[in-house]
């Protein structure tokens, strides 16, 4: 069994520079790697291009990474209720390459399992394709996009073992999966690590040949973004 | 003339048994509340889950289980998570049967605009493009006119596209219409609405054949 | 909850015709779909097309209807020890489209997610690639491979409830979950049915949306081609 | 000279600490009885499985559980199952550290030839066109001449190609070859085995620079 474990967030982060690529797991603040952005934040790494679904909100998850203006570039397919984000945005101070989510997934995707490109009905016809080659095939026509290249992943899994195997938790899977194996390096921070063989073979999410580095994450936050409930009946 | 709920009331018709659907953000998600519960339907929401049900009780609510517009939801009985290219494999694939969602803009073909006023406000398109690009049939829940009163259904958007040629019916406050290669063909008046309103309300051709009834929620 | 129980598998099997085009899971003898075969020889269905790795042995799996000359044609990955294969192969009698393990994985999971095609670097420079769109990215070559289109997909699960979701176990998953959705049927066995709910949502391989039915398979063989052991200690 | 045996074990040396490593058929399949305890490896084959472990004892084996070969084998402590999609892709996206796998006929270029004698004899290529268009690191388990004597070290592939310029080292019971851009490099010899006998057997280019060491198992 090949070990994955590191020891903390810090020695997890090891490498990371400016100007870097990032990818970051999490749909909204569900499923994000909080104590990974949080080092980032710490170490203040600057000129960022994130490939993430959102950017947080103005005060958790990636919104940190904006108000202190160390992310260049996103690369996400919603901006949603985050105002910092559109604020940057619309004044030209961060770049944004706006991405269907189903191709942001594909073209993580894409890297993770050496596909150099894929092809995709979404945003035939927009302005998400232009410049961008597209084909038809039955008659339906198709743009194709490339697979994503990144320097680092920043993957949240709920269990992870010493081989690196994961497994997720309900909607917390979202893009963290898609991300694994993706980038040069791919880091995993769990809510709970065990050792190896505790969990079933049949029931990883993610084998560990996708992971580089995993540690025991700690003080999550989780929040929620939108609390609904209905009244006890 | 219907309000958000109505339109809703009116969409769940439109759901048939043994349907996957989606529901977009805003007056899609209130559709789940109107569908006949002698049918079978599952709902997928594109950020992992199929069969998710009605929002948690109050302290049960779980971080790790929101639907796309982020709200706390529940899992039904039979229901499974999975990733985002999963998920948008099943809708790429044309396993979902029916999607619904908001829009901006309408136009006479099918086209559909809903992420992007230039210069002024980018939500995003989210999983928009994805769904209208892929899906077979595509219904928008929209109100006919916007604030300033002007028309959403037109003869050509004038907002950056979010799919060419996709929109198969349009359920507003004021009317059913339904998406043909002659243009917007008018199926259903809401209640209290003439066809007279609803041809002021429309800018893009509007098919106007024999009696139009009054819908039935 | 949207049901997918079908009593028996010749319900399964309703609307299978001659000359169609079948996916069929397993890979070897393992995680084959024993009944659905069993059927099909039942039937004496004719001129079929089979998409499958393999193509059983002589005298199980896919090689029964191989003896009863069924099959037009075969697209696998391999032959291997299945003399009565190999022969009509050489002589003609049965057409055979061998195509790369992984690609034939890739062009079954193209079909399920709605890729129209995929770029693989398998098979390039060699005869597989004959007639077939090559392309350079990143200065490598790829092959253009386009997805799979067939009538049914055959597949077998370890357990499943009444909504289709599945579970595989060890190695015979394999092929089987990238066929499910891949077909325009999909029919899947199981060793064990459950009702909705019993399934933990988290570890189901395969949603219910991808299978169109399921049912309780019975009398499993599961015969094992090449039993290797090692003396206890 | 060297049997099967010798050649897995002469293989064995090339396995590193952190390497995830597929075997093919025969000879490769022995390597993994001769790898160090002391480094970490995980052993993948592509049917599905990662952390594969030695076969099962007797009366433990279980259908549900081979490798590619189709022989019955056992799972290691952290070893995991994954469909035939997932495993190329961990394969074409080259998360495989190194391919061992036997061959017909390799050319001085690279390429190789192991799944089809036209006419004859086919076999198929199984994964094998997958791992050796995908690894970047790809070492041939086989013997040096074929039953009639003839060499399997050639100018140019007589048989359909497996991949192109693809093959990095090369191990029979002759010799260790590093496959370079000017032709086969001889890198060591079998125990008692000469560089003429190497050079008689060998009908591509073979450079030979300085001494060359016997071989240690």
């Amino acid at each position: 069994m090949i070990k994955k474990t590191v020891n903390n967030v810090q020695e997890a982060l090891k490498g990371v520079q400016n100007g870097m690529t990032f990818m970051l797991g999490g749909f909204g603040l569900c499923g994000i790697p909080e104590n990974a952005i949080t080092e980032l934040v710490q170490k203040n790494i600057k000129d960022i291009t994130c490939i993430s679904n959102n950017a947080g909100v103005d005060d958790f998850g990636l919104g940190l990474l904006l108000q202190k203006k160390q992310i260049k570039k996103m690369i996400s397919s919603y901006v949603g209720e985050n105002a910092e984000f559109e604020r940057q945005m619309l004044s030209g101070e961060l770049e944004v390459e706006l991405t269907p989510q189903g191709t942001l997934a594909a073209k993580c995707q894409a890297a993770q399992q050496g596909f150099p490109a894929i092809y995709t009905p979404a945003g035939y016809g927009t302005e998400v394709a232009m410049g961008k080659e597209t084909r038809e095939f039955d008659g339906k026509m198709y743009v194709l996009e490339e697979a994503f290249k990144a320097d680092f992943a920043f993957v949240k899994a709920w269990k992870g073992d010493e081989a690196g195997n994961l497994i997720f938790k309900g909607t917390a899977r979202n893009f963290n999966p898609c991300m694994c194996g993706a980038a040069k390096v791919t880091v995993v921070e769990v809510e709970e690590l065990v050792p190896a063989g505790e969990l079933d073979p049949n029931q990883i999410h993610i084998p560990g040949i996708f992971v580089q580095r995993i540690f025991q994450g700690k003080d999550y936050e989780k929040r929620i973004e939108q609390r609904t409930v209905r009244p006890k009946s | 003339m219907l309000d958000k709920n109505g339109i809703a009331q009116r969409i769940a018709k439109e759901v048939k048994d043994g349907f996957y659907v989606n529901l977009g953000i805003g007056i899609p998600t209130l559709v789940a509340n109107f569908v006949r519960d002698d049918i079978e339907v599952e709902f997928q929401s594109e950020n992992g889950i199929l069969g998710m049900g009605p929002f948690p009780f109050e302290g049960e609510e779980d971080a790790d289980l929101i639907n796309a517009g982020k709200q706390t939801i529940t899992a039904l009985p039979g229901a499974s998570f999975f990733d985002s290219a999963t998920s948008f494999g099943m809708i790429r694939g044309q396993h979902v049967d029916l999607t619904i969602l908001g829009a901006m803009e309408v136009a006479e073909n099918g086209d559909i605009a809903n992420w992007k006023i230039p210069g002024k406000m980018v939500k995003g398109m989210g999983g928009a493009m994805d769904l209208v690009a892929s899906a077979e049939n595509i219904i928008v829940a929209m109100m006919h006119t916007n604030k300033a009163g002007e028309s959403k259904l037109l003869k050509k958007c004038s907002l950056p596209l979010t799919g060419v040629g996709c929109v198969t019916k349009i359920v507003t406050n004021l009317a059913v219409i339904e998406v043909t290669t002659e243009g917007f063909k008018l199926l259903e008046r809401a209640p209290g609405v003439s066809v007279e309103e609803i041809e002021k309300a429309t800018e893009g051709k509007l098919i106007i054949e024999g009696e139009i009834p009054e819908m039935v929620l």
